[in-house]
Parts: structure tokens; C-alpha cells; sequence
């Protein structure tokens, strides 16, 4: 059995191809596809079936977005969630959600700060974000100043929690 | 009259490009501008000649009106086209290019300031007798808390030199409304460097109804079938149609006329459009703002009539009547029209732009479908300006069918690895309220849940498993191939390239 | 009314595509045919399923009735849509259709014979009192003589069952005539399984001018406004556009409505259009054929009009009534619209058909500029059939306007190694006399010498070179990169890869 | 100096490059570009003159086709012209200009044949055409029957001029 993530979704299959023909057996139903270049796109053909499918694709790295029919999906190796362990830590920070340039920081080190206060004014394609604490705490540290311009998911603020 | 023989578009993007088409059409050079960022962007090969105006910050390079207006001197243009944003609605500019002895192509400087200012305008509406939104100005905080008490809250509070939702805020409860006034006008500060908004009611089964018109130089007047513009997420368009599902013939013809009234009263001449909120639950319409440029959306307006706006806008600014009667253009009216705005936004992230290079870009065609497209494959998001990536505009001869057709047109745009909003689009022209014409601009909040994070299993999970690994196969046969040819280098045999 | 569900259509290329589009916007299932040269081409993709249907020769594939009725039962269809040519006209398998229980998205058999008979065809309008050209059937070679002398050469032999130009000869002198039918008749018998023929005059300022009707099981019919389609090569129109150029307003109404009065003395429904020879200088129009389907150049006319001529020929399929009045139309008609037919010819050596491969293939885009194709990168062109890669239709208000997009799409459309008539299409668009819209059916030969083998000195010869230079480094470094790529197979680190 | 065939014109320039900066001498003028990626195509920007130019390109084999502006160009290495030789042959045979079908032979070899009779009718794309001797002489050997398919420029008939 080999796996992949199909829309973040574990698949596992079993393939084998003999030139351009695969056969994939998947949730215990196999099927056999020929693989043809169409355009500069992709035609899928189930012979057994008389099913045709068109595909486009686009590989980055190990990924594989797919457009068929009305969908889009992506393809990718199977990989740790890693997002787990940033759950913890994103509680006592503020990271910038997307590029842009810091218009305004309400607090200053040392001070205290509620949940739900806004601490950074982030502007972003002309439009004004408020980056609020999620926790009641005090500011720890303060990474950036006015006018700095920040990219995406850069450390903004950290807060300690007090725990 | 007079001839303009050669414009120059302060604009980037798509709109540039629109510009550039039909100044082409017309037999008119088109001069294009450019920042840093720029350099290798679409809209300069559309242009004739093309000039370096600065750094990529908009304010060092598509707002730098010294800077553009010289360039226009330099290559011996006549006239400038503003497009939208940037520098479309500043008065001040639009003087300065009057003041170089160059042509306008929009409507007089004067006429833009009263406008430009929503204030005013709900003056000069008012002075029409055509019904504005209850609200208004803000004197001091204890007089705006009286104000929306009045009104009742939610309560709008927008910019009165603003525009596509910069600057604005809906405020619930009153102990937000003084942080809200302090943001709306840093907002506002930083779009439009002027901190004025007002208030005005919320009206819940509101409507975005706007009308395009034309004026000409001589007081002839034509408007167009209103455009629905309710779809919207932070109270900005992402889905316009022509005509609306909402109201009937009789209450467009009335609103149309409604603008022209408006229009005429303010001075007005060139393209224009006359933006309105209809109350659905209480069928009344209420004056908005007047956009005095040409707007994001006149794709719809253009394919349901045949007119070409921007040669109209020509034929104005050189100072020709306007050829069709109203009645005319009313019976050439005919099929239906939509617009889906593709944002590079990530829809299930609360419409994070979404920063980078596209490095798979392939856009639908067919009979109906168009697209007004900045980008091409390599293009990339930036950070300085808007993330509107391009407009795709579908024309058939009923609504049904341009659903359909969109839908069909949205599944044939790939786009990556760029986030884009095409999969909130999807889901929206799939949602049966929008099919069945049911919705208003709290559409999007309403029925968020149908609308985002909507994953539905996958019909094509064999064919895409198969794909990777046919990919995989091919990467691995092509270098294979290519390392066995580079031993017999057919194409350099003659091995004479100099480093 | 009856519902139509699912509609076999019974074609390949551009036009199966078409119609697949139009029924996927009705909400109708579209089922596909191909042959086996066909099983990789475009058109499948866009049918909901498809269906091998024979070899490679047309004979054996997309005019084998037998077969495609049985995969249209097979398929549960309800309807077959033949697009043009192949069976599109052919009357015993419209009636086969019938006879099988299966809707005929065309006209009824018998009509269809009638008009397909080109004598039978001038007869019925002769009945209607519409002119015809001076002419006549040939009983003996003595009669045939003796006709051709009295309408003077040169003289037309036409294939009585014919369309398109096929078994059409230009004869020029009584000496060729033997000869010139003999091989019209084989010509018409090849192409139609019919070798009658039939003289006509031939007229020198000849306009060919066509009307797109339209007409209902109701006895509702409608005219669009003419087509001139005067710019032929080898009798086969190349470029269509509407309205005509030459003749005014009064004059296409007068043609219109003769077009509906000769339709319905056929007893026609669906959707056809009927060819007229216009005499410029004697101010004179002949009828000249009915032809009994969707024509290659209806896109012209959706463009100016807004309507979806294949959606209408549904409707009237389902029995339903048109919709809309001649009056309603004539005041929606707006704008100009040209097409320009891409044949696989090369235009510098007599048209010489240009098989093979289509390595490289660009399409235009734009607002206003419709692709109706039925190739992509990789498609072969195929010596089985019809060498039309596409057809590139543009709309914009004026005529002016639509020829200077035509020739900048043209120029945007870029196909290697194929050849194609493009060079030739992009000189006729620059013509004066055609600019002009001073051209006849004898354009092409009266200005070849403007038109054909007209190497201008470029403009970019410092480009080119360089270009060159750049792509031979590429190609160097490319296999460098590749090479050092490929001794450390990123994608490949796994190495599962079976073969 | 170097030398490239420009849409059948020999050229002869000079060129240097740096990086992806090109400079060519031509008709002794010196310019010098910068080529970029562009999309699908490339950009060729000449910084001294302000002007760029955008290419489509295709390259097959040792050609290259180009789509600049209102203009395609091809651009070949220089080739011996091969023509003039066939030039005295092509008036003894008859080849098929295009791929078709032999629908009909009017002759059988040992026939005298003029200039200007029809020998071979062959079908393309379903229309007739009628390939005709160019000069008087005897039909010396046929090599396709009726109904055969053939190919572009093959060689059908050869006739004997009498020389």
C-alpha cells in the first residue's frame, strides 16, 4: 500500500503501470488508465469504462495541484502535522497574518494587555487590520516599530501570558 | 471638437491594458508608465512607449502627479487616462493636467471635488430630490452618539473621500463607535489623506444598485441598466451582474434617470457611475455616491449593449455628442452579464492576500467569455497594490446560461500556487439563493457557511493519484532524456557560443 | 413542446465544440463521436461521454449513419445535432434520425431534400418570385453549349447537390466545357454522391450575401442582418462579416425578408440561411442556394445580435416558439462583426493543404475577440478533413474598429510549423480596397499581387538575431542544468518509481 | 562577422553577450538588449533607447520562429540552396503537391502526352486536383495506382521529354 494526502485527506492505493497504462486499486476498486499529453493538458482514458478525464496540472516541489473537471485538487506526499505544536505557542504571540507595513503599536513593553485588545495596526493593500491579543498578559518583547514593513507570518509581538 | 492623438494611461494592470486595447482601436498611441515593480508587468507591452516613474510604493510612482505629468510632456501626449484608483478621483491632479495643457479624459476637476467629497455629494443629491440614506456629518463624539442613537445601531460610519470600502466601518454597539471613528479616519487618512467620514444608517436588506452613465459635453445624457453589486466581502465588490435580479424595469428606468438628475446637477461630464442602496423590504432606493471614473465593473455594462465605454469616454473628452438616443440604447439592450473579480486572497483565511509569483496561470476562453487579466504566467502578486489579478466576465443571452457559463468559465481558470478567491466564487454561483437571485450584500456573512472551507469529496481521486505518479514517471524519464542528449548536442554542434 | 435531455452530436472540430458548449449552458448532456484519428483531438473533452465511431476516413466514421444512430440509442439520446458538412445536410439520415425515434435538430428530410437539390432549390424560389441567377440544367453537352452561349462566357458549372464550392468550375471558353463538367460531376459525386451539375451566368461584380434566418414550427420566422462573404479562395469563403459593406439599409431588408418568404414556400423550420449573389453594378440580387444547417460563419452574426443561434435551433426542436418579434431584433442589432476562417494552407503556394503537427499554437484574446477552434498544441492536422483549424471572430461598434482588432488578433494568433492563410488574411485587412469595403467575390485574384508573397523588409531583424543567440544559450545551459539536476534527483529521492 | 537567414535574407552581425544582455552590430548600428522571461514569451528591453519588444518564439530543429509586433519571422542558419538542381527535374515528373488520393490516372506509361494535359487527378481534403505535364513527351514509368494514398511530394509520374 502507498500513501498521499488528496485535499489533505490520507489516500492509500495500490498502482502499477506498464508504459503509459496505470492500474490503480483504491478503496478495493481497480481501474486502468492510459495516460495521454492533450494540449498542454493531460487526457486520462478508462478503456474498461469508455471514461475520458482531462487534467491540468501543476507540480511545486513535492505537490501537485490538479484541475479535472469542476474541481481542484492537490496532491501531496504524505507529511508530519506540524501544526500542532504551534497551536501552544500562538497564543502567547502576534504574527504578522500577511505582508504588510506597521502603521501603529498600541502598547509598549511592559505593558498590560487584555484579550481582545488591539495591539498592531497592520496595513496591507491599503486596507487596516487590527492584530488583536488572544490572551490576557503583559507585552514581553515588541519586534518591530512604525513603518517597519513586515512579511508574512514574520514575530510581531510576544506576550507572556503570566503562567 | 478636437483630436487626441496620443494618451498616456496613469494605471497599471489590467486596466491599463482595457485602456491601451481601445486607444488601439481608435488609432490612438498609448503611452504607458511603469515603477520599479513594474518592469516586466503586463500592461507595458500594450503600450507604445512606456516610461519608468519610480519605486514601486504607489506614492513614488502611480501617485507621483509631477512625475507622470512630465512623462506625458516628454513623449508628447494630448491627453491622460486615469483608469480607476491611483490618481482617477483626485481633483487636484485632474486640474494639474488641465493646467499642462493636456486633455482630461474624465469629468471636470471641479465637478470630482464636489463629488469626490460623499458629504457634498449627498448635498448635491439632495439638491436633485433624489432620496440619500439618513445620516449624518460628525460634529464631536457626543454628537455622533446622538446620531446613531437616533438611527439606531449597526450603524455605518464611512469616509467622505472614500470608496470601495476603505475607510469604513459598521459599528454594533455604542461603546465601539468612538474606536471605530478613530480607525475609519486613520483608514481614511491613509487612502484618501483626508480623516473625514460621517455616518449613516445600516439598512439590513440592503442592495449595492448602481448606475453607469454618460454625459457629454453638450448635456446629452445616456444611462445603462443598473448593476447589481450586493456580493461583497469587506465591503468590497467581487461579483457585479447586469441587470439585477433584484428590482424591476420600471424602478431601473426610474433610478437611471434618478443619476442623470444627479449627474446634470453636478456638472457632470465623461463616463460616470451613480452608486445606490436599495431597500428591498421597503422598495426605496437611496443615493450613495457618485464614482466619477471609470469603474471595475463596466465590462457588464459594455457586453449587454455593445458600447465601448472607453471610446466613449474618447469621444467626450474630444468633445463629441454622444450618437444613440436613450431609447435607442434601451432596445439594444439584451442578454444578461456578470463579472467575478478573481482576488489573489485565500477565501478560507479571512481573504489573506496572497503574496508571490504564479507560476501556473491558464485562463478560460470560449464564445461570451472575457477576461480582463494584469497577469500572465511568472507575473507576481505584490504587495504594493491591489491583489486583483484579473476580471472574468461572462455574456449569454439569459441569466440562467451565465451562471452556467461562469461557473463553467471559474472551473476552467487555474491559478497557482497564488491562493485566489475561485473556489468562494464556485461555491457562490452553485449556491441556490444566488442562482435563484436572492441574496444582498450580507450574502457572503449570511451564508458563510455554505461558502467557505467546503470540502466535498473528490470525484477524481484515482485520476489524480495516477497524474502524480505519471509526473513523477515523466521528471524522472526527462532527465533521463535530457542527460543523453546533452551527449550529443544536435543544436550546438557548432559549439561557437561565447560566455 | 417536447424536452430534449441528451443530444448526440455528430461531428468533430470547432463546431462539435461549439454546440457541446451551448448545450452544456441548456442544462442538456452532450454525447461525442470520433474516429480513430480523432481520439486524442479537442472535441471529446467537451462531450459528457464519447464514443469511437470508426476509422479515419470520414466514410467510415462520421458518415456512417448506421453506426451513429446506433451509438446516439446506445447513448440514450433523444437528439442529433449534425453541426455542417458530414451528414449536416443529408436528408435520408435526417429522416434515418426520425425513423429511429430521435429528435433531428435541423429542418424536416423532405425540405431538406428539396433545397438540397440545387435545381429543385431554384425552382421553389422562382415560386416565391425571387430572382435567380440566368441558367439552366444540362440534358446533352449540344444544349449545354448552346446555353453557355447564350449567357456569354465565362460560365459557372455548380453541382446540383453541392455547397462550399465543391464540383464548382469556372469555365471561360466553350472549348473547356466538356471537359469542366466531367470533372465537376466527379467532383460533386466524390463529394456528394450526386454528379448532376447545372450552368449558371456568371456574374463579374459578384457579392456573395447571405441571410441568417430563423424559423419556428409556428410559422415564425426571423431575419438577421446579411453576411458578406464575398473574400473566397477556391469558391470557399475565407472572410464573413456583417453587415455587408456594399449594400444599404433598404436593400437587407428587401433580401431579408425574401429569405423568410423562400424558407417557408420550402415548408422550413430551424435554423438556415440563404445564399444570394448581389450584381453591385446592375443593383440586382439573385438567390442562389439554401443552405439547411448551422453555417461555418454564424458566430458573425451572434456577435452583432447577442442571440445563441444553436440554443435557438434547440428551442425550435423542442417545439417551442421564438420569443422575440423581427422589430425587437432589428433595433438590437448593434456594432460590426468579421470572421476570418484559419485554414492549415499554405496561402504562398496555392493553397496547398498543410498537414501535420501543430507545435506551437497561440491563441488571441480579448475583449470582443472570439476563438472557435477545435486544435490545440500537439493536434495534428489531418488529411482526412476539412484543413480549418479555427475560426477568429471579432465584434466591436464599428467596422473600422473590427478590422483593426481582426488584424491584431491575427497577429496575436501564432501557429508553427503548420502553415496557415494567416499572412494572407493579415495583408487583406490592410488592403485599402478592402478597408475600404470595395471588394468582390474575385478579390483575392483581381489584388493578388498585394496580397501573396509580399515580403516586407521587418522591422525587428536586431530582435530576431538576438532572440536566436539567447535561445541557443538557453538550450546550451538548460542541458547543463539539467545535467547537474539530474545527479541529484530531488523529486526521485524516494525512488519507489516502477516500470 | 556572423551570418543568420532572416525570412530567406542572408544577414551578417556581430554579437556579444553578458549574462542575459545581448549587444549586435548591424548594418554597422550597435544596440544592445536584455532578454526576460515574459509570460509564456520574452521581453527585449534596449535600455539606451528606452524600447522594448515583446517575442513569441518557437524553435524546431535549427529554426526558430518568431512573432514580434504585426510581424512572424524566421530565422534559419544558414543553408545551401539546394533548389536550382531540381529546378530541370521538376519538368520531367509529376509529384503530389499535396497528400491525397489518386481518384484517376489518364494515362498508361509508353503514352505521348502535351504540355498542359491532365495526367493524375488527385483528391485532397475532398476537392479535385488536376496535376498536368509541363512539357511534351512519353509517360516513361507511373508509380501509384488509382485509390493509392500518397504523401507530400512524392513522386508520381515521370515522363520522357526526348532529349
Amino acid at each position: 500500500m502507498e500513501k498521499l494526502q488528496v485535499n489533505g485527506n490520507i489516500v492509500e492505493y495500490e498502482i502499477s503501470s506498464k508504459e503509459n497504462e496505470f492500474t490503480i486499486t483504491l478503496n478495493a476498486e481497480k481501474n486502468t488508465y492510459s495516460v495521454f499529453a492533450y494540449g498542454d493538458e493531460y487526457l486520462l482514458f478508462n478503456a474498461e469504462e469508455n471514461k475520458f478525464q482531462v487534467l491540468d496540472v501543476y507540480r511545486d516541489k513535492n505537490k501537485v495541484f490538479l484541475w479535472a473537471g469542476d474541481e481542484e485538487l492537490l496532491v501531496e506526499e504524505e507529511q508530519e502535522d506540524i501544526s500542532a505544536e504551534n497551536v501552544e505557542l500562538s497564543e502567547n504571540i502576534i504574527k504578522s497574518p500577511m505582508p504588510g507595513i506597521i502603521k501603529e503599536i498600541k502598547f509598549e513593553e511592559g505593558d498590560m494587555v487584555k484579550k481582545g485588545n488591539t495591539i498592531i495596526v497592520l496595513e496591507s493593500m491599503k486596507v487596516l487590520n487590527e492584530l488583536k491579543s488572544s490572551i490576557d498578559g503583559v507585552i514581553k518583547k515588541i519586534h518591530v516599530s512604525v513603518n517597519a514593513q513586515v512579511g508574512p507570518l514574520e514575530l510581531l509581538v510576544e506576550i507572556d501570558g503570566g503562567e | 471638437m478636437r483630436k487626441i492623438k496620443k494618451v498616456l494611461v496613469a494605471n497599471r494592470g489590467e486596466i491599463a491594458i482595457r485602456i491601451m486595447k481601445t486607444l488601439k482601436l481608435l488609432g490612438i498611441g498609448a503611452v504607458g508608465v511603469y515603477s520599479e515593480a513594474d518592469k516586466l508587468s503586463k500592461h507595458i507591452s500594450y503600450a507604445d512607449e512606456a516610461y519608468h516613474i519610480g519605486e514601486p510604493e504607489a506614492l513614488k510612482s502611480y501617485l507621483n502627479m509631477e512625475r507622470i505629468i512630465d512623462v506625458a510632456k516628454k513623449a508628447n501626449c494630448d491627453a491622460i487616462h486615469p483608469g480607476y484608483g491611483f490618481l482617477a478621483e483626485n481633483h487636484i491632479f485632474a486640474k494639474m493636467v488641465e493646467d499642462n495643457g493636456l486633455i482630461w479624459v474624465g469629468p471636470p476637476h471641479d465637478c470630482m471635488r464636489n463629488l469626490g467629497d460623499k458629504i457634498n455629494s449627498r448635498i448635491i443629491a439632495q439638491k436633485a430630490n433624489i432620496p440619500t440614506t439618513p445620516g449624518g456629518t460628525i460634529e464631536d463624539l457626543d454628537k455622533a452618539h446622538e446620531l446613531a442613537d437616533k438611527l439606531g445601531y449597526p450603524i455605518l460610519i464611512k469616509a467622505s473621500a472614500g470608496g470601495g470600502g476603505k475607510g469604513m466601518r459598521i459599528v454594533h454597539d455604542s461603546k465601539d463607535l468612538e474606536e471605530s471613528i478613530k480607525i475609519a479616519r486613520k483608514e481614511a487618512q491613509a487612502a484618501f489623506s483626508d480623516p473625514t467620514v460621517y455616518i449613516e444608517k445600516y439598512i439590513e436588506d440592503a442592495h449595492h444598485i448602481e448606475i453607469q452613465f454618460l454625459l457629454d459635453k453638450f448635456g446629452n445624457g445616456l444611462y445603462f441598466p443598473e448593476r447589481e453589486c450586493s456580493v461583497q466581502r469587506r465591503y468590497q465588490k467581487i461579483i457585479e451582474e447586469s441587470p439585477s435580479p433584484t428590482i424591476d424595469r420600471h424602478t431601473a428606468q426610474e433610478i437611471g434617470q434618478a443619476a442623470i438628475l444627479i449627474a446634470k446637477t453636478a456638472g457632470y461630464y465623461s463616463a460616470g457611475t451613480v452608486e445606490f442602496i436599495y431597500d428591498k423590504k421597503e422598495k426605496k432606493y437611496y443615493f450613495l455616491e457618485v464614482n466619477a471614473r471609470i469603474q471595475v465593473e463596466h465590462p457588464v455594462t459594455e457586453e449587454i449593449s455593445g458600447v465601448d465605454l472607453v471610446a466613449l469616454q474618447i469621444d467626450i473628452a474630444e468633445e463629441k455628442p454622444l450618437e444613440i438616443s436613450q431609447n435607442e440604447l434601451n432596445l439594444r439592450i439584451n442578454g444578461h452579464a456578470i463579472e467575478s473579480r478573481i482576488y489573489a486572497e485565500d477565501p478560507d483565511n479571512n481573504f489573506m492576500p496572497s503574496i508571490g509569483k504564479i507560476e501556473h496561470y491558464r485562463e478560460p476562453t470560449g464564445n461570451g467569455i472575457r477576461v480582463d487579466s494584469g497577469f500572465f504566467k511568472g507575473s507576481e502578486v505584490l504587495i504594493h497594490y491591489d491583489p486583483l489579478i484579473a476580471k472574468l466576465i461572462v455574456k449569454a443571452p439569459n441569466r440562467t446560461m451565465a451562471i452556467r457559463k461562469m461557473y463553467a468559465a471559474l472551473s476552467d481558470y487555474h491559478i497557482a500556487p497564488v491562493k485566489t478567491i475561485i473556489p468562494l466564487l464556485k461555491n457562490i454561483f452553485q449556491h441556490e439563493k444566488f442562482v435563484n437571485g436572492d441574496y444582498n450584500t450580507r450574502f457572503i456573512e449570511t451564508y458563510a457557511a455554505d461558502l467557505f472551507n467546503t470540502k466535498k469529496d473528490s470525484k477524481y481521486v484515482s485520476e489524480a493519484i495516477v497524474m502524480f505518479n505519471y509526473l513523477k514517471h515523466k521528471k524522472h524519464q526527462a532527465e533521463v532524456d535530457e542527460y543523453s542528449q546533452s551527449l550529443q548536442p544536435y543544436w550546438d554542434t557548432i559549439g561557437y557560443w561565447r560566455g
